[in-house]
């Protein structure tokens, strides 16, 4: 579905991507690790089709991105710019649902339903203005999901909510990505998660950044908050990611691209 | 309450009307009457006519009827044809390169020498009226749009191309909402300059309206009425920038609130 | 890049100016009211080795300049006052917009009353005229500095003057830029329109009421035309000047495409 | 600007004078004066400043930036009438001559005789203007009578294509627009200046009361330069021809055959007379006009 | 030093905080934890003279907050926006420092060390646009601690950036705040985190907020990311947290407020 191929990035001079290469077959999740600044975001842009990156290849279902690919939703990291100010939260979930060809009431309705599953059903009709760091970050979360993208980009979805809600969410894309077959490129800081979540978890060196370690989570497909992070394989797997961020080397099977 | 603070709004004017009294009694320059006197002289010509009529005059019928529908006439057309053509502007790069320097070379042309040849071209008074004033307002509309367009925040644009929105989406949708504020900022200027540039085309298209008698007192060295044309239009465009703000308050709610500080 | 906007901008121009021309040849247009493109250019043409002529577009030039530098100057702080104090602003709000929609016909003759040198009497028309936008768009311009930006300067302990100057400037500045280069513009008319209305000893108006005494139209337009040059001109370098200030706008925004 | 009269050694308490023109052929005795060194010969600067017209002039002399200005009689007894200020006239500019003002219409018009404009839009270069008044006697003389709103004001240029449009029906022209209009088959209806009007004054040289009280003999040497160029160009049309090209944009080829008015050397109080009578009886203003005293004679040299 | 008490606020009729109060000693480092939406960033707010709240009180030094108090500074939680698109990293850092009297050399120099802790000191002088979040955030972290406030408030200010820079970060934290004695207000969602920089961890109930518990940390003043964290104090205080946040009440000392 998603072929990342010797992907090379330069900011000018400054060489942030250097020869990156990530595959994902249809309805997997690939969780994204690296150090702060190395090019998680970058990366992620490339594939969106939002910058044109310098070398190397990006395939979306074998066509190759050159505008922006179709059925594809992105969750910012700096979510509070992506929403608009002057539409409510419900207006902002549904807006993008007009590419559905869904009526005006059905639209709202699966806003509003979508706003439920983030915990947000107070808030529908509150401008992103009104709301916490935190709410405005879990809208644009039920605006990707409600949107059912065949490809799904999320540049760190849960850094501004706390640890039951960002539980919570965390199993919510895991069902919805399972339920829709959504193949799922998700960057993340916080390395249980990437285990928890993730079919595979990639690891970026620092800047420029290459893949140091590209890991199988192989930790089946129904997950528990408790039962599944206490799992040895989930402890090991979690240690090890630990050890490559810190720019460690890998000591397990280890598919190195470079 | 809402006595007080329109106190608290107007103190400015009775203000300054008592500073201009005493100055021109002072003076005693013929061209700078004093304003009981322009006053008198404004009711006299406009605020004496039938109750009927709302004791307008004929004369006021006369001066301020036709006047007002060419005024909103060409500030609408301005205002559509200028956020319109900005907004293709400042979408468009390209279109924009071939258009630009026509565009500033169109702005640099003072308007009153162009009247005369709008005159030629459409023969008819009230087209060419209506052309000079949407030529002479339509500027900062234009620019302003242009501005407003082309920096709707770049993280906006893009969520619109992710999700894929239409092209009619994306303008509705994000792009004016956005421009907004900014193309209000544009149709509060054209406002009062449709008044000054309906007075230019009254004068030089020669026929009726307060441009008309605007001149007419000037040429006759009736001072008082001069005044009494410019106090008019500084009311009109007190009234129709207050009307302005009335409604740019509901069209930018979302703005005014998502702006405010503590 | 640049190279393709000036050949765009070229095309543009030409492209105009030749549609003009086979508008005139049609004669749709009775050439003695509007003379043919090429007439005007020609007339255009032929006052650039028009020694009068360029001396009285170096008086309005100068006019120009000294008339705009004190537009912004006066405006500018204007703006901020008033976007910033917003009782002062709804105080002074129905003598500004009173003052607005007063045309310069009236003013002109007021201001020869009261300026006796005919630089100041332009200089000062100006100012009264041009002064709007950049007001405006100050006000506009300062409603539409992030909240967060002046809390963060404000939390750090400064005064309103500073988080004013530090933080609201900088953010309005391009918008305000804009209504620098909207009274630019504007202020080519006002130098023009005063020396039409005012007379005076030099300036384009000026030459332009001589040639409309012989008739001459092709020198009438090809004036008028210069002035249009002009504000393409004028136009093009504060852009340039906006683009080496405010890239940091640019990139933010949809305008870097 | 204002040198002291020590220095220039003849006494005037101003060296330098600012004077309004208006491009048009009123004015050629003063391009003559300067061109020919008169005012110099006076120990006078005299910088001519264009003004748009009477009225700008006016204002112009009472703000101060100008010292004298070229002024249509008409327009300048209606500011005094309407106590804008008080004027002088120091010298007479121009007057009217057959075929200098003329009421034209275009081609193909049903209006063939005065009578005809009765309701008519007639187009004036300025309201309230001698074209006007002289536009009113006409169809007085003709037995119509005309109203103020059957006037509109149009630049001398747009004439032409007013009445092609059709937006006037008639209009008050002068040189070089008569031959321009002549030239696109264009007929004149009537010579203003017949009749009643044959030979008025139009227009002269005039400044405020104050101005003309302060500077005496600088005025004097003024009206005595001015005088010599208004003698010789009275008698000789072949030096305003030569003259004209050099201060307006008429080409000689056009100078050589427009109709020119008469350039009087007095400025007698007898034919002003005429015009406050004439802006009287047209109810220009309310008042009978001491003309005597706007008028400032020339010193008897 | 800092005394918030019965602290109320609404927005219009919603209310957010409903009689919070809380107590800082001179130099101590207090941690705020709490659902997402539930009224921290308005609290933070508050404390830092930015809104006037309906109700309640909050005293720094005794003295009541009216209008911002001095020697203050804020990492706020969207930093993007805190951050001046016009000025470089470096500048940005050494703005504040104005206050301080310092020239511009020592200001340069001041903002350079301080960019340098947060381990930016390539990216001083960089724009804002041209760093990733989790730069961003540092350089706001850098600014607040180069100003060196005696009172020092931060709402999530890790949430961007990797486990090893946010370890580091924290690190930092707790060696200035220390060394320079500063009072500290530090929101956070991650309840590791609050048990480990923390001195106290207050933790607040779902809108609106009330104060669930205020727990005394205990664990020491010099404190290790590996030692530390693997105490039995630690580990036990982690998962009474946890349970109070996640809504279960507290089993242990609690000086329950209301
Ligand atoms: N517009 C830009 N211009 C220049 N340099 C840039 C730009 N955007 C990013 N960079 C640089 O590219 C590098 C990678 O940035 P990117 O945003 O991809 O990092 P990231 O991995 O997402 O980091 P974080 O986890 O902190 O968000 C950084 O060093 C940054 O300075
Ligand atoms: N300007 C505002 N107008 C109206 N309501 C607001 C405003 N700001 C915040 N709120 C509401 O106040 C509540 C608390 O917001 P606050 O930002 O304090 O939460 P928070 O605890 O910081 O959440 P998070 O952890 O998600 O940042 C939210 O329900 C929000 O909707
Ligand atoms: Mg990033
Ligand atoms: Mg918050």
């Amino acid at each position: 579905m998603l072929e990342i191929t010797d992907l090379v990035h330069s900011y000018g001079s400054h060489r942030v991507l250097d020869g990156v290469s990530i595959r994902a077959a249809e309805g997997e999740l690939v969780c994204v690790v690296g150090p702060s600044g190395c090019g998680k975001s970058t990366l992620l842009r490339s594939v969106a089709g939002l910058i044109r990156p310098t070398g190397g290849r990006v395939l979306i279902g074998g066509q190759p991105v050159d505008r922006i690919p179709d059925n594809l939703a992105v969750v910012f990291q700096d979510y509070s710019r992506s929403l608009y100010p002057w539409m409510t939260a419900a207006n902002n979930v549904a807006l993008p649902l007009r590419r559905r060809g869904l009526d005006r009431r059905r639209r709202r309705e699966a806003a509003t339903a979508a706003l439920d599953q983030v915990g947000l059903a107070d808030a529908a009709d509150k401008y992103p203005w009104e709301m916490s760091g935190g709410m405005q970050q879990r809208v644009s979360i039920a605006r990707a999901l409600a949107y059912r993208p065949s490809l799904l980009l999320m540049d760190e979805p849960f850094g501004s909510v706390d640890a039951q809600t960002r539980e919570d969410l965390e199993d919510l894309v895991l069902r919805v990505c399972a339920h829709h077959g959504m193949t799922t490129l998700l960057i993340t800081h916080d390395i249980d998660e990437s285990v928890y979540v993730g079919d595979r978890v990639v690891v970026l060196t620092r800047s420029p950044a290459r893949v140091a370690a590209d890991l199988p989570v192989g930790l089946g497909d129904s997950r528990d908050q408790i039962a599944t992070r206490q799992l040895d394989a989930f402890v090991r797997l979690r240690a090890e990611v630990g050890r490559l961020v810190r720019g460690g080397s890998s000591t397990s099977t280890v598919l190195e691209k470079h | 309450m809402n006595v007080i603070r329109a106190v608290g709004r107007l103190w400015l004017v009775p203000v300054t009307l008592v500073v201009w009294e005493v100055a021109t009694r002072a003076a005693e320059q013929p061209f700078f009457p004093p304003p009981s006197a322009t006053l008198a002289r404004m009711g006299e010509m406009w605020l004496s006519g039938p109750p009927a009529h709302l004791l307008l005059t004929e004369q006021a019928m006369d001066d301020f009827g036709p006047s007002l529908a060419r005024l909103f006439a060409g500030w609408a057309l301005a205002a559509v044809l200028g956020v319109a053509a900005g907004i293709a502007i400042g979408c468009s790069p390209r279109l924009s390169g071939y258009l630009d320097p026509l565009i500033h070379l169109g702005r640099a042309v003072p308007p009153p020498l162009l009247v005369p040849f709008f005159l030629a071209l459409l023969k008819l008074s009230t087209p060419a009226q209506l052309t000079t004033i949407v030529f002479g307002i339509i500027w900062p509309i234009l620019l302003n749009t242009i501005d407003g367009t082309r920096t709707v925040d770049r993280q906006h644009l893009e969520t619109a191309r992710i999700f894929g929105f239409s092209t009619a989406q994306r303008l509705t949708r994000v792009i004016v909402p956005a421009a907004m504020p900014k193309i209000f900022a544009g149709l509060r200027l054209a406002l009062s300059l449709a008044l000054i540039l309906l007075i230019i085309a009254e004068i030089l298209a020669g026929s009726g309206g307060l441009g008309y008698r605007l001149l007419t007192a000037q040429r006759t060295y009736l001072y008082t009425d001069m005044w009494g044309c410019l106090v008019v239009l500084g009311l009109l465009g007190y009234l129709l920038n207050s009307a302005f703000l009335l409604m740019e308050r509901r069209v930018l709610a979302w703005h005014r609130n998502a702006r405010q500080t503590t | 890049m640049e190279h393709a906007r000036v050949l765009r901008g070229v095309a543009g121009v030409a492209g105009f100016l030749a549609a003009a021309e086979v508008v005139g040849a049609t004669g749709l247009i009775d050439d003695r009211f509007l003379p043919r493109m090429s007439t005007i250019l020609r007339g255009a043409a032929e006052l650039l080795v028009d020694q009068e002529f360029l001396a009285d577009a170096r008086a309005s030039l100068a006019a120009w300049g000294l008339g705009l530098l004190l537009t912004v100057a006066v405006s500018v702080p204007a703006g901020l006052a008033l976007g910033a104090l917003p009782p002062v602003e709804r105080a002074v709000r129905p003598l500004i917009e009173f003052l607005r929609p007063i045309p310069s016909v009236a003013i002109i003759p007021l201001a020869i009353l009261i300026f006796s040198d005919n630089l100041h009497l332009r200089v000062a028309v100006i100012v009264y005229a041009a002064s709007w936008p950049i007001v405006i768009n100050t006000i506009y311009a300062l409603r539409d500095v992030d909240p967060l930006a002046k809390e963060t300067l404000r939390s750090f302990g400064f005064g309103p003057m500073s988080v004013l100057l530090r933080v609201a400037l900088p953010s309005a500045a391009p918008f305000i830029a804009t209504g620098i280069r909207v009274a630019a513009g504007t202020a080519v008319i006002l130098v023009v329109s005063a020396e039409l209305l005012a007379g005076g000893a030099e300036g384009i108006g000026i030459y332009i009421t001589e040639a409309a005494s012989g008739n001459r139209m092709d020198l009438m337009l090809g004036a008028a035309l210069w002035a249009g040059l002009f504000g393409v001109l004028s136009n093009t370098a504060l852009v340039a000047v906006e683009r080496r200030l405010f890239r940091w706008h640019d990139v933010r925004t949809g305008a870097a495409r | 600007e204002t040198t002291s009269a020590s220095s220039s050694g003849n006494g005037l308490e101003k060296t330098t004078l600012k004077v309004g023109t208006i491009p048009v052929p009123d004015s050629a005795p003063l391009q003559v004066a300067i061109e020919r060194g008169f005012f110099k010969a006076e120990g006078l600067e005299v910088q001519p400043e264009v003004v748009a017209g009477g009225a700008v002039a006016t204002q112009k002399l009472l703000g101060g930036s100008l010292d004298i200005s070229l002024g249509a009689y008409v327009g300048t007894f209606l500011a005094q009438d309407k106590g804008a200020g008080k004027f002088k006239y120091v010298a007479d500019s121009y007057g009217a001559a057959p075929g200098a003002f003329v009421i034209m219409v275009k081609k193909d018009s049903p209006i063939k005789t005065v009578a005809d404009l009765k309701g008519k839009t007639i187009a004036v270069n300025v309201l309230n203007s001698v074209s006007q008044l002289t536009a009113e006697v006409q169809m007085k003389v003709a037995g119509v009578t005309a109203t103020p709103d059957q006037f509109v004001e149009k630049t001398f240029p747009d004439m032409p294509a007013a009445l092609e449009n059709g937006q006037v029906d008639a209009a008050a022209m002068t040189e070089p627009v008569i031959t321009v209009e002549s030239k696109a088959g264009g007929r004149i209806i009537v010579d203003e200046m017949t009749g009643p009007t044959e030979s008025l004054p139009i227009a002269g040289w005039f400044t405020t009361d104050a101005t003309a009280s302060k500077y005496p003999k600088a005025i004097a040497a003024f009206q005595r330069a001015l005088g010599k160029a208004q003698a010789l160009v009275a008698k000789d049309r072949k030096i305003v021809e030569e003259m004209l090209p050099k201060y307006t944009k008429i080409d000689a080829a056009t100078a050589a055959v427009i109709s020119l008015g008469s350039y009087p050397t007095s400025l007698s109080e007898t034919r002003l007379q005429r015009v406050a009578d004439l802006m009287k009886e047209y109810g220009y203003i309310k008042n009978d006009l001491d003309v005597k005293s706007m008028i400032l004679p020339p010193p008897a040299s």
